[in-house]
């Protein structure tokens, strides 16, 4: 764990309201694995006051990217950024995606919803690493909102793609495309990161598919250390259900442990 | 060289920068970022005698300069912190203190009690003040007689110095502080948090799980000096200033108003080295001045 | 169409937004920058019976996200006013009302009974609750009795209605306002400034002449919205909202929270446009969401 | 008095610590008058919260020109801005220098103290066109904090500087420097803008020389509109000593109606 007070920008790229930034942090870089986040402030003043947790997407030498879109203020703030700012970056926090030895020349289904992508390109990379076979689901309302599209497909990742409206790759949901996927196949794990409820119906197409599932869950953060609880949500863990950390515990959790709003 | 020690008569701590409760975990969370050897001394977690399981989400909703809190006091219950937490604690070469929670009198007593039995605390800090579990609206510190009562039952029990953590919703504070030290508390510490609400406009829901939660931050800190200043001249026992303390100059503002050391909280999430930076700004402050000891600028406002 | 008027009972407003007072000086200075019939109303600055120095410079103070003032209610006095500038403001077609000041409770009376002779104005606001100038370190609305007992004397002289506005000083301010609802007020405004306090460092002196100064803007807006929304829980009569309100979604949060009119204060200065474009902002939302009338969503927090 | 929103910057100019802003703000420029000035949001954000006041240093046209010392937080925050930004400004605010039928043909005294020389020069250039000759008096404490030297002599004006080092003009405070030419010349009136121990110094030596004087003060201000009563200070109004609004009342007073510190 290292606090970046002046993590140089290297170079940003842009897509409408999705932003990449790559940062000049060796530390982190080193000890990153996928599915940890950076807290990172994006404004020196007190509004918005906290940091603002953003997945690793991608670890490169020295270098580690974010890719997010803009939500509210802070995510605006960030995309102002530019190269040759700093930026003060806290991390890597959490615990990340299981990676197995058993995985190895194994199918892996990561299944990425918009923004969502942002952790799973650092995750397929280390899958094809230690010898596995990712396969990419990616998601969004529409063209625009897939805009790593090209970048996976370079990387030499079977991608599938999903618009709502069909301006890209399959029409309808994420969710469906996998369905379809697993009715040809059985990979042998799954991992997803995305809106809530794309996750929530995930779940359960994999608890049909009886396939090993993780997702990565999102929460307003105050610390991202662990230390404060503001992260709080309710998990099963042993059978017993309680407020975890989603900083510290999480942001990963195996499917069966998460409880769906609505659940 | 500027000596950061500070005497509060019941504890000597190595310079006055103490991480405040519930923002620095159960005290080892930040141990990766630095050496809590630096610090003049940390609060841990709130702890109920039994675990507690805490407010629903969402917990944290920010404002203008401010964040507003309601975890609710989840946590491990004293038992588990002196079995797995403190043994790892007792290492240190810092002050470490526990917050200590009840939800009643009797619970308050009990938590303190296990706790005096414990080895490596330097004292029990008594959140009487916690706005985010008022049973029936109100907590022992918004009424001077429940302060005089819980802390007088602690004592009784407590083989440790006792803090007394005031809150900051009452009208007379100085009032709560004088029934805190009547009662024997050997210090007070203030502020809590301010009981706030924040609204999702779009949805018409609060924006937190629990309703209500905790205003901290930049945004109370006039308020909390203004109460440090208040009690300091009212009490012979020393006070422990905290609220929206960010810097060096906040620290120390804090100081010249009448505090003998400080807490820092929000600030650790905003910067995790908040802690340290302000122990070192205090120090090149001091230096800066020619102040060899920093008990002399306690209490020194110009009014 | 948005219907934006509000019926308080006693007083219908054209929209729920109302300048502030001592942030609109005696109503006129914002005149040559924008017709005040736009307005709901305007409260004009406190009214002391004989004019007034106010405090020692400085008397502003900035702090993240606020202000800290102690003006001390510098003014002309009642019979000038009368006089000079109530004939000015009467051809108005806003609703002016007065804010009412006083040493104690006579004065209190002898300020609402001259106004109450004259033409021109829709309510008075009965200041009980300004923390520059306690006497003995209290002012009335800290005090439920001595809310009780402001409120009524000024009800046997007064022919006007009465909206008593809360200090948020407080333990329970809605024990203060029930007492003022109790006494007669016919409704309630919330908050009046939080005492507070800012340090010069390098000096070591306040910043502000007068010491303490009371805390406005942003940095309470979660404070206040918390207060009006336990006291519009407890109460019957109407509650009008203040503090912090810098834009129209600000406001609309404290009618969420039950307020059935706002006001507008620290914001006039940072953009002496934001009553106005307040408004604006009010009936742009309400066209958006297919509200037709305001009171639909008084009170409409879903807890 | 007008706010205008979106006061667009044409140019900038700095030298050191002192800035020149030149904005497009047609209806404040032709409503200005010497000794008037703007309140200026410095920032969107909530910190620093208040305006600042800045004196109307030129108006040529449809432009107004402010001349700034950075000071703090919030003048750090304007001197950032360039050409092509907007500034939301409000005004033109108080009353001014008394600009009076007699002065034509006669000799008027302008001194400022660094920063203070800013409404001089608007004042100079109106006391010219009204046929009466500005002398000016532009003190510092070393060349540095006399950028303005140049343009006060391009503009053909008799101008004489002091710096308290020596390095440009009179070595020693510039309140010498004016007591020492009032040895030689008796001039029709003086205006002062300036540090207050200039101007209360100043004030003592019209005294002695029966000149009579107009002084720019400072104070915080909340409004600038003379609604909230911050900026009040102590000023002597037929004889009567009270609290009157530095905005609104002034900032300009006569030098017998000003209360010194340590009066
Ligand atoms: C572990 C983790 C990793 C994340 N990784 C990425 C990423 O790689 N790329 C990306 O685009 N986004 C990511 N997010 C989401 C991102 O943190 C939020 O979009 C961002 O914090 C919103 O901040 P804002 O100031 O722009 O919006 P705000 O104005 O603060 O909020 C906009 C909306 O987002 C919600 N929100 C605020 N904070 C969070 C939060 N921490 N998590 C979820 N929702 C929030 C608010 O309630 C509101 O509805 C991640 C979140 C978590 C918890
Ligand atoms: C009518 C008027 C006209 C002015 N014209 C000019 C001008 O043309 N050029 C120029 O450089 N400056 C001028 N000033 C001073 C200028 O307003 C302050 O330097 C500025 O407001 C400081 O703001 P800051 O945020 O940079 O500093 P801050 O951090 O707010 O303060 C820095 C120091 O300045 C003091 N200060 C803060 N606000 C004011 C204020 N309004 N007046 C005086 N002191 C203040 C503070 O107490 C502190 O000591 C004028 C002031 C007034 C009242
Ligand atoms: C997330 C959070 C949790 C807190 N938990 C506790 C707690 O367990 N016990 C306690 O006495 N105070 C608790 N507090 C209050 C702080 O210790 C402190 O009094 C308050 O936040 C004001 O200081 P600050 O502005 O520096 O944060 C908590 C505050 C925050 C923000
Ligand atoms: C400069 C100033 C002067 C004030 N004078 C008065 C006053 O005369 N009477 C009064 O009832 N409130 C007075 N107030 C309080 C405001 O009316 C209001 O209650 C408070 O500022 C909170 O609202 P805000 O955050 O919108 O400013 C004053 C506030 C300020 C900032
Ligand atoms: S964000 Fe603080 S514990 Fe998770
Ligand atoms: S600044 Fe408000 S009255 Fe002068």
């Amino acid at each position: 764990m290292f606090q970046d007070k002046k993590a140089g920008i290297i170079k940003t790229a842009s897509w409408g309201s999705y932003f990449l930034i790559t940062l000049f942090a060796p530390e982190i870089a080193r000890e990153s694995r996928p599915g940890q986040f950076l807290m990172i402030r994006v404004s020196d003043s007190l509004n918005p006051l906290l940091r603002r947790p953003l997945s690793i997407h991608n670890r490169s030498g020295q270098e580690v990217e974010i890719f997010f879109q803009v939500a509210g203020e802070g995510t605006k703030l960030l995309a102002q950024k530019n190269a040759g700012d700093f930026l003060d970056i806290l991390g890597p926090c959490g615990q990340g995606f299981s990676l197995k030895p058993e995985f190895k020349d194994q199918e892996i289904f990561c299944v990425g919803g918009g923004r969502g992508l942002a952790p799973l390109y650092f995750l397929a990379r280390e899958l094809q690493a230690a010898g596995a076979r990712p396969v990419i689901f990616y998601g969004g309302q529409t063209l625009s909102d897939l805009p790593l599209k090209k970048r996976l497909e370079e990387a030499g990742w079977e991608t599938h793609c999903s618009t709502d409206d069909g301006s890209s790759g399959f029409r309808g949901l994420v969710t469906r495309l996998v369905e379809k996927e697993l009715t040809r196949r059985k990979p042998y794990y799954l991992f997803a990161c995305g809106p809530e409820a794309m996750m929530a119906s995930l779940a359960k197409i994999c608890q049909t598919a009886v396939l090993p599932a993780e997702f990565s869950l999102e929460s307003i953060m105050g610390c991202g250390l662990g230390a404060c609880w503001g992260c709080a949500r309710k998990i099963k863990k042993n059978g017993e259900i309680k407020y975890l950390r989603i900083c510290q515990d999480g942001p990963v959790f195996p499917a069966e442990e998460i409880i769906w709003p609505g659940d | 060289m500027v000596d950061l020690s500070v005497d509060l008569g019941f504890l000597k701590l190595k310079n006055p920068v103490i991480a405040a409760s519930g923002t620095f975990g159960y005290g080892l969370e930040f141990q990766p970022l630095y050496d809590l050897n630096l610090l003049g001394g940390l609060v841990v977690k709130g702890l109920y005698f039994k675990p507690r399981e805490g407010n629903p989400p969402p917990r944290l909703a920010e404002t203008p300069g401010g964040l507003i809190n309601s975890i609710g006091l989840q946590g491990i219950g004293v038992e588990a912190f002196g079995r797995e937490v403190l043994p790892r604690l007792a290492g240190l070469k810092t002050a470490v203190i526990a917050n200590v929670c009840g939800e009643e009198e009797e619970e308050y007593a009990r938590v303190a009690e296990y706790l005096s039995q414990q080895a490596g605390l330097a004292a029990l800090e008594l959140n009487i003040s916690c706005p985010n579990v008022r049973k029936g609206g109100k907590c022992p510190a918004q009424d001077p007689e429940a302060t005089y009562r819980t802390v007088k039952r602690v004592q009784q029990v407590s083989s440790l110095p006792l803090i007394t953590k005031l809150s900051p919703n009452v009208t007379d504070i100085t009032a709560v502080a004088l029934a805190a030290q009547e009662a024997g508390s050997q210090a007070v510490s203030l502020v809590n948090t301010f009981l706030a609400l924040a609204i999702d406009l779009r949805t018409r829901k609060p924006k937190l799980g629990n309703v209500l939660g905790g205003l901290s931050g930049p945004a109370i800190k006039p308020l909390a000096l203004r109460m440090v200043f208040e009690v300091a001249k009212k009490i012979e026992i020393p006070v422990i200033g905290l609220g929206g303390i960010f810097n060096a100059q906040d620290a120390l503002e804090f100081m010249v108003a009448g505090a003998s050391a400080v807490q820092v909280g929000t600030a650790n999430f905003v910067n995790p080295l908040a802690c340290p930076e302000i122990i070192k700004g205090i120090e090149d402050w001091a230096k800066s001045q020619g102040i060899s000891s920093l008990s002399e600028i306690v209490g020194s406002l110009k009014v």
